[in-house]
Order: C-alpha cells, then structure tokens, then sequence
C-alpha cells in the first residue's frame, strides 16, 4: 500500500518528524487561501503515487498569488505518469543549505532491511547511486536484532555532517526505521532531507509504501485502501486476487503471477491478440472469487475473448469451475472462453465448463491452448 | 536419487486439521509420502487420515523422528510456526502459505539461517519427487519421473513447465517451487548448488521472473560452479513495468531485477534463455541428446 | 508503581484479557446500585497496594443486598496491612472449575524477566511454591530474544490444559508478556487465573507494578503517579529522591540507601534513638532538593533531632549545605542538626554548616556521629 | 596489584561534556587516571581538561586504545551507550547513571554477556585503587592503599566502611561498588573471584544490603572457592520490609533477600559478619594480625 506525500508526512508528524507547514487542495478554488495561509515563495506538490513527478512537471515554485492560481490549474489539468492528479500539497518555500537522501527498503535477496543515506540527495539520487555508488552510504539491518541509535549515528557521520545537525539526521533517521518497522515497511524514503539556513533539518518529500500482506495489522490502513478501489476490485483483493487492468482484447484470468506473465507473453506473441489484464487468483479460488474475477474481467467491454489459464494445486478448481458456469448462466455469455484446466480434479472441472459452453483445452502448453483461442475467434469472425 | 526429499523421508504437517492441511495431506500420503505426524495448536488427540496430531512440534519430535516439516498454516502465525519448527530441532522446512508479511520473512529467514535449516518459501507450492512423492500443493498428474531438475520461482509455472516435458517424452528428477514473494526463504543458486551436486539430474531448468536478484545471482553460479546445463525462461518479460515509488528499490537493486538484465545476464552465462515457454522443451530435448 | 486491581484490569481489558465484569465504588451509598447492576451472588474486593489482602478479610463473597451492605461498611472501615481501603471493586462471582496461576517478574541475579505457571492457582500459591516447587513452571527469557507464541503453549502444556483451554491460556499469558514488556514490568500477575464451568478462562485477580525509573517513557502513568502522592514527596521524588515515613524521633537524611540503611540500624541501636523516617537523596543533590529534603523531615512534629550523613561522591555537598543553612535561617530553627559531610568540598561544606548553627562530625564513622548527636541531646535535655 | 584497573588503564568517558561529566573527568585525571578521551555525539572536536571530544566511540577507539569505559550518560540513553562501548570493542564498562530502567539493564547485561563484556552497575560509583587512580564517582580522599578488598552493592557505604578502615590505620587494595539496582551487570560473585586472585589483596569486606539473592550465591562461592577470609555486613537488619505487590516476588526468590537470610547463609559459609557498621574495622583487624 502506497500513501500520498500527504499523508506520509502525517505519520512523519506523529513520529515526531519535522516537516514543512502544509496545505492539501483538491480544487483550484482552494489555491488563494492556501497560498495566503501558508505565505510566498511557495511550493506546488501534485500528489500522485509515482517517483519523478518533479521531473514530470508536477512540481511548481511560484512567486506570487497569479502565478500559483495559473500553475495550481495546470497541475490539475496535467497526467503525471498516465495518474490524474486529484490532489495538491501547497508548502512554504524553504531556504536550503544542503539535501541529502535517506531511503529505507528491503534488499530482496539478503532479506534484510537496508537504510541508505547520502549527502546527494535530489533528484538525481538514482544518477549518483548508479555512477558513484561509493556516495551512498548504507546500513543492513539483522531481522533478529534490533538497531541501535550510536549505529545510525555511525552512518550518517559518513555524510560528514557535525554538531546539531549530526544529531538532528540521526534521530530523524531513526525514526523513519521505527515507521518502516512498526508498519512493516517496504519503503520509507526522505528525498530530499534538508538542512535549512538556520540549521532546522526537515523532510521535504516523504514515501511510504507497506507491505500489503501485514494489513491485517493495520485495519485503518486497510479499510483506507479498500476505500480507495472500486467495488469489484475490494471484492477480488479481499479474496487474495490481483488484478490489473491493460489495454488489450484477451480477457485472462491464471493461478499464479508467474503463469499469468508467461500467458501474457505468450498471448502478445499472436498478431491481433493482447492482454486486455493481468488476473491472479491466488491460492484461495471459491466459485464465489471465480464469479468475481469473471465479472471484473467482463467490466472492459472490449474484449474479443476469454482465457482461463488455471491449475488444481492448492486450488480447487472443479469448485472454481462452478463459478464460471454460474456467471456464463447468468449473464447468457456468448464471448468465446477457452479453459485450460489442469491438475488435481481436473476431469470433474472440464465436465463442469464444458456443460457450461467453455471450449476446454487439455494438454498442458499454453501456447498451444492460446492458439486454440485464436482458431476460434477467426472461425467466430468467419462465422 | 533426488534432492531434499524421498520416500523415506519423514514428513510434519503444521496446519493439518485446516481445510487446506487436511486435503493437501491426502494428496501427499496418496502421492507416496510419509507423513508421520500433524500439529495444530488446541487439537492434539485428534488423528487426520490416520495421521496423529499434536498440539505443539516439540510433542511430536518427541513422538516421532520427523525430516522435512510443511506448513499449511494462516499466514499471520507462519514466523511463529517457522520457528518453533527450527527450535524443535527440524532443519528443513517448506512454508506453502502465502500472504506472509515480509518482515515476518526476514526474520523466518535470518532465524533459519542462524541455525543452519534450509527454509523453501513462502508462497513455495513444495516439491515433488515425480513417481515417488511430494511435499507440499503440487498436482502430481503434471509430473513424470526423469532426468530433469526444475527449479521454478512460481509455482503454477513449474506445473506447466514439468506437463509440457511431460509430453515430449522429458522426466524430472525433482521439481521445486521456491515461492516469488518479495523475499525468500531460500534463494535460487542454493538450490542451484544441490542439483549440481545430484547424480539422477542431468539438466536444469530455471524459471525467473521479474523482481528481484535472485536470478542474477543464479547466473554468477552457474557461470563458475555449475557442471550441468542451464536452461533458463524469465516470465513477465512483455508485462509492462509497475510505476515505481520513490527511488530506494532502484538504488538498492542497482540496475538488476528487469526481464531484460535478467535474461542479458544468464545469456553471458552460458545459459540458454528460452524467450517463450514452449521453447523449453526443445532447448531441453537438445541438451539431453 | 503500583496499579489497584481495578486499574491493572483496565489495562488487560486494553490488550484483550477477559476479565469479570466489575464496578468501582468509593462510598457505601454506590454498594445497591453496583450490586442490582453486577447480580448476585457478588464479590466486594478491597482495592489496596498490597498481597494476601484476601486473608486479611479485604475480599468477600455476599449472597444477597443486606449482607453486601453490611460487607461494604466493614471494608471501608477496615485497614488492610496498614492501608486504609478508599475503594472498593464489586464483581459478579462466577462458577469456577480451575484455579491457575500465573506471574511474569525478574529474576535479579540472572538478569531475566521469567514468566512462573502453576495449575494449582489461588491464596496459597508461595506455600506451593515452598513445599512442592515441582509444581511452579517457569520460562526464562532471554533479554535479546523475543519469546514466540509456541514457546508459552509449551510452558502451558505442563499444566495439563487441552483443546480451547490450551490457546486461551497461552493467549492470555502472551498478552501478559507483552504488558510486561511493553510497561517495562517488575511484576505482572494473576492468581487465579481461573476457567469456569463453561470453558470460559479469565482474570480473577491482576497485579501491575512497573518500574518507576521507566515512567517517562509513560507520561500519563507518571502523571498519574505524582498526582497521587502528596506535594511535598511529589518534589521530592521529581529530584530522585526517595522518602518513607516512619515512627521514630531522629530525622535522616543521608545520601545513598546503603547508608540510610546503616545509618538506620546505627540509630536504633542507641537507647531511646529512632528514625522518624528514611530519605535518600540520590545522586542530584542541589541547594533546592536539600531545602525540600529539610522540609519534608520537618513536617514530623515530634523530632528530637536531625542527623544528616552525607558523602561528597557525585553529589556537590557544598551545594547543598547552602541548602540546609537557608532553611535554618528562614524557619529559625532551634533543633539539634548533626551533620556528618565527606568526601569531594568536604571543607567548604563544613563552613557552611557550621555558621548555620549546624554541629558538624569530621570523622567517617557514623556509629562516632550518632553518638555525638545523643550527647548533644542529653546536653539539651539537662540545658 | 589491584583488580581491573590501575595507573595504565587507558579510560574513556562517555557523557564527558556534562556538568557530571566534566566534574569528575576532573576528579579523575587528577586522581592519577589516564582518560584518553570522551564521547558525547554532537559534541566532537571540543575538549574537557584536555581531553579530546568524539561523536562516536568508534571514532574514540579508531584513535585510541582504550581499556576501560565510564559513562556518565543521561539514564534514557544509557543503554545505547553501554552497548556502542561493547560493539566498538570495549570489554570493561562502568555505568555510573542511575535511574536506569529496569528492562534496559536486563538488555546490557545479556548484551555484555553474549560480548563477554564485564559490566559494572548501573549506580556504580565507580572503582578506585587508592593512592593510584580511580574510575567514576568515589571522594579518593575517604580512601588509602593496602591490602583490604572492598566489594560493596552500596556507594556511599563503601566511603564509610573505606574511611572508617583507614582511621584505625587499615588500607584499601581496591574499592568497587556493584550499584544496589534491581539487576546489576555484574553481580558480587564475579568480583570475588578477581579479589581471590590478586596478590595485593590480604581479605575482603563484602557490604550487602536486602533484597536479591546475590550475597547467598556469594556465601555459596566464599565457601567452595575462596582462599581468602571474608568479612560481610549486611545493611537493612533493622528496617521494616515493604510491602510486598503480588506473590511473584516471593516466588521467584524462594525465600532469600531478607537480611536474616543473608546473615545466616553467610555465617554457615564461615564469613564473619558485622551486626552493625562499627564492628568491621576490628573484625578485620583481628584477621590482619
């Protein structure tokens, strides 16, 4: 789960985390108050949940009431990474000595948190990490142990900062690792962290993204980000299900995230044919999920075909079976739908989609299965 | 022979009396398995297709010599049910389920390692000796004994990838899921290590995905210690890339975890990366001849 | 500090550790309206700081509204080890099949918190404890390691439990453990920790004591702590200083509790000489906490004398015999003060003392210092 | 010869540039003790007495040899001093703060453990080797060299019984306070056996006071492996017990802590023990002669 910058600097806050006054508009008719509120030279944040924003144009210092009523339209007017920008964080512009980055995630291949800091911070951090990787300073944290503080002092000394200053970072940075641990983080990053002209230290951006699968620790936050999806998504993710939508024709619906890449590939090697979505069900498929999946599948009215891509391991999909048939009942489908089924139960899960109308492909290739699909939308399109 | 499991080897079931543990337990004892014993806390006394329950792992080890424990248990008990296994003195361990929280991982990981247990997971569907037995969700009708070793970041996909061997005519001598979650329990060239070392195994199939190092590492070991013959399929090459969020996964990946790096990489290897799925079989076929 | 049982209990309430449903009264006239709300049969519990309250006749068990009246008066009227009883808890008395108990503390000399299990539950736990030691299971934890949950079914497992029983227990003791951790515990039990008649396993009883030199990690447990004590040992203990009233005629004041200990046991020994209290003025001795330490000894209005054995280690003793002479000199006082001050300023400390009218002892024995103060007081006595 | 320190010792102190800190870095130095340096983070690069300042212990060490670290640390950072002493290398360390909580001990003390890292305190006054140097917070003044050993949970105490000692003309090899907290990181028994090993000291007055069990361990100790004669004293005969909050305590002590039982346990170990303060001196006259 992903929080605006907004919103992450409200947990900075609870934490005790310096950071700039601010204002969220969700409309330009809120702009002059804010601006008189928060005073001149301010800053214009669009809040969408993607890195490089600044880059995309979606961040603006402006001088005076004119110039911020102008470019608070622009932004809401502007798609920043293909995301609308719905929301704007108006700050105080700040006289900065020095930015520097601090970033905390989860090196993947040791399973050990990392913090990383570096007196480069900016936008160009990715820049400097890539072409003086020896500018970026890093700590690995043992899951078994904790962190002390004299540790995070010890690092942030390597960006040669002294006195106050020193203290400052590192508290700062301390906290962060309480947030990253306390909401099972997956990334908490501050960049840039600023050193003011009167030696404040502030957080002037804030990422935090959580580890979905701990939620359940969280209810507010889980409630919040089923409140930010629409019905037929909370519905899917609440089963275990992903789902993504794309620009294609195929409907899909696998078991598995690795399957579901593979079918894609395989589908976009056709002429003609392209993933109209990614679809996991997850370990957990009831004739209920499968009902789900059908219908969100169904929602982009696009689509020239169906492909079921699924295997009985855990999942039991004879009874997943029945939930396509239910929906292809319901609704009187006439799409083309092609299942490959296999695995555990998988001649009750063939009889049950065949009773239903699902051409059923037997043979485990999925290359050979989508080719199937594709003979019989031609012969559809002939037909 | 096989790596990490066999016919004799003697299987724990964590979970057994869940709706999951007790189906999946019946495929494994079907399979050829031998599970000897099943924990869930609050139900021991009780006996699940035959098989004794106890109410904590140290009651069964204490019952029975136990060599692989797999875990079918709710994602929010996982680390304490990973652990009690390794303090009970179990040092192999495969974690099915799945939605663990990763910081849970980490430290299932980091304890495993501290006490030198192999842990495959989570999210890992197990691993299957075909003809013989399983550990774990894999449908063994998709599997066919042989010479080839599989080992698989998803699950579902090392099912397709073992039938379509299958149907060329292509056994495997043991297949195994090791579970794509952001982290894992055990990474891809410790398992790499065991095949080499398998004298049934004559060729590998790895199969990546995108995410992550694992692969890249996988690369730089087969590249200097590896014997055998790779053949390697990253799925997700095609899938368009998520929209990152800040710049920490970047810097600390450092260039590695797209398909393209991944694939780049094992081809300078010497690993022959098959770009579609149903090149395997054909790269594989070549290689045994 | 101390929480009454009623206060501990709201705190297991706050983790998820059932307790009885319970009312709090402060006067006779609550006793009908606590008891038509609770039902009877009823349990009236003395809320006092202190074990075996139970033996001491603080908890009673009434059938009826006339015997709960009459209970309830008595109570109030009674002191328990001391302690007069201001509140008291009315409970509903359940039908209990099993008397467990359980005790989370620190072992001193290892250095460990240990969590102490027994099936046989209830007022006659420490005799257990003594005769059949077998029957106590105890898990010792290690400081750098977290305890997991299967490790306290383990320890659980020794009593005997099965099924629900089993993982109701063992929750519970979780939950206690991590009060303990979370408040930095000396001690947190329950006894009995009982099971009804239908499987239901509950809080009888609840003892909280933390540590007082945590509290600032709990502003509203400090808060709540000085509120309860009166203003002058309020500042007092602010300072880090500690002070218990006594019976006897000597006031004390020394510095360390080892040698108020000694000082104490020297006092005694002389015919007639008693310690009116005992003080310890720790480490951060400054004019002001001495003025206060002066104060507070004085507020016994039947002393014979003062006697003060102060060491100049890490306490600027010269400070705070500025302390002392001020208050001579503002109250006028006219009581015999003898004060023997070594160590660090030993000198400028005795100039000080002795223009206040102080008598100072040069020596180091504090057996040769009492002596010199009882001389003084026959002296006075005959004067 | 003394035990843990002398002239040579090479100390650090962590909380340098506080009022206490700087206090008794003066004392110190002019006590005879060699402090090297001093750490308070924020404050590197100033001095105190001379002494150079350093943010971090690692930079201390990288700069100097250090043998021994006294902290005069604020209580709430007292455990994240003692433990960047162990981690940067520091295996003797002397926590003067007192006030420290309870929980943050039990840390320190399984961390030192764990680094065989010998704690002294919380609340120690330090350690003095009278005539020759000192670390933390003992008036030298109260002290003078010989032969007697001076164990004491009780700072001041250990003054008095030092001072008293010396009027009747009887020196001191070496003064130790062990911190009278709940829990100390090192408890009697471990500073029994180094007086038992060091040639200078003749006999050894161990002052205890209620509460604990240290002093029946040590009584167990005195009587199985000390070659020296013991004095004790026991402070708080006298003084009405608290009440005592629950029965754990009660438990867990099994009937030690009281003064009575001290008393008794350590006659049955043959260790004279003082009924009152003034009785020591003589006592250990008697054994001297």
């Amino acid at each position: 789960m992903r929080f605006q910058e907004y919103e992450a600097k409200e947990i900075f806050k609870e934490f005790g985390i310096p950071v700039p006054e601010g204002i969220v508009i969700n409309s330009d008719s809120e702009i002059i108050p804010a601006i008189e509120k928060i005073g001149i030279p301010a800053i214009l944040k669009a809040q969408v949940l993607v890195g490089g924003r600044g880059k995309a144009g979606g961040i603006r210092v402006v001088e005076n009431l004119e110039e911020a009523v102008e470019a608070c339209r622009e932004i809401f007017n502007k798609k920043i990474k293909g995301y609308h920008v719905k929301e704007l964080l108006i700050e105080k512009k700040l006289e900065i000595l020095t930015e520097l980055y601090c970033g905390i995630t989860i090196n993947r291949t040791l399973g050990r948190p990392v913090i990383m800091v570096s007196s480069e911070g900016g936008i160009n951090i990715e820049e400097t990490a890539e072409k003086n990787p020896n500018k970026i300073f890093t700590l690995y944290c043992d899951p078994l142990v904790d962190i002390y503080p004299f540790q995070i002092v010890n690092l942030v000394k390597n960006l040669g900062l002294k006195g106050d200053v020193l203290l400052k970072v590192s508290q700062i940075i301390g906290k962060l690792l309480q947030i990253f641990n306390k909401y099972n983080g997956i990334i908490v990053e501050v960049n840039p962290l600023v050193i003011t002209n009167n030696k404040q230290v502030l957080c002037l951006d804030a990422v935090i993204q959580i580890d979905d699968s701990a939620l359940f620790r969280y209810p507010e936050f889980q409630e919040k980000k089923f409140n930010q999806m629409d019905y037929s998504l909370q519905r899917l993710e609440k089963k275990g299900a992903t789902y993504v939508q794309l620009e294609g024709n195929i409907g899909l619906i696998c078991s598995g995230a690795g399957l579901a890449m593979a079918t894609m590939d395989t589908i976009k090697s056709f002429p003609g044919l392209s993933p109209a979505n990614f679809l996991e069900t997850g370990g957990s498929i009831t004739p209920e999920l499968m009902e789900d999946c059908m219908e969100i599948v169904l929602e982009r009215n696009v689509l020239k075909g169906i492909f079921i891509n699924i295997y009985g391991g855990i999942n039991p999909i004879h009874e997943g079976a029945k939930g396509i048939a239910r929906v292809i009942k319901d609704r009187e489908l006439e799409i083309p739908i092609v299942a490959k089924a296999l695995g555990n139960k998988q001649e009750e899960t063939w009889e049950i989609l065949e009773k239903a109308g699902v051409y059923t492909y037997k043979k485990s290739d999925t290359h050979g299965a989508i080719n199937y699909l594709a003979e019989i939308l031609h012969l559809e399109v002939k037909g | 022979m096989s790596i990490l499991l066999n016919k004799d080897t003697k299987v724990l079931v964590q979970g057994i009396t869940g709706n999951i543990g007790k189906t999946q337990t019946e495929y494994m004892i079907k399979s050829g398995t031998k599970v000897v014993a099943g924990v869930t806390p609050g139900k021991g006394g009780e006996k699940v297709f035959g098989v004794p329950v106890f109410d904590t792992v140290l009651e069964a080890t204490n019952n029975y010599e136990i060599d692989f424990s797999v875990l079918f248990v709710p994602a929010r008990v996982a680390k304490d049910s990973v652990i009690e296994a390794i303090e009970s003195g179990i040092n192999k361990i495969a974690l099915i389920t799945e939605h663990t929280p990763v910081h849970d991982t980490m430290v299932m990981k980091a304890y495993a390692k501290k006490h030198n247990a192999l842990l495959i997971g989570p999210t890992t569907p197990g691993i299957v000796v075909p003809g013989e037995c399983k550990i774990g969700i894999l449908p063994i009708n998709m599997f066919c004994p042989g010479n080839v070793g599989i080992i698989s970041r998803s699950g579902t996909l090392a099912y397709e990838v073992a039938a379509n061997l299958c149907l060329v005519g292509i056994g495997q001598s043991t297949v195994i899921g090791m579970g794509a979650d952001m982290v894992a329990g055990t990474n891809l060239v410790e398992i790499l290590e065991l095949f080499n070392l398998d004298n049934e195994t004559k060729v590998v199939v790895l199969i990546g995905e995108v995410g992550g190092s694992q692969e890249e590492d996988a690369a730089a070991f087969i590249k200097n210690k590896m014997d055998k013959p790779v053949i390697a399929y990253i799925a997700g090459a095609s899938v368009p890339s998520g929209q990152r969020m800040g710049h920490a996964g970047a810097i600390v990946e450092g260039g590695k975890g797209s398909a393209k790096s991944k694939i780049d990489t094992l081809n300078n290897a010497g690993v022959k990366v098959a770009m579609m799925l149903n090149e395997i079989p054909l790269l594989v076929k070549e290689l045994l001849s």
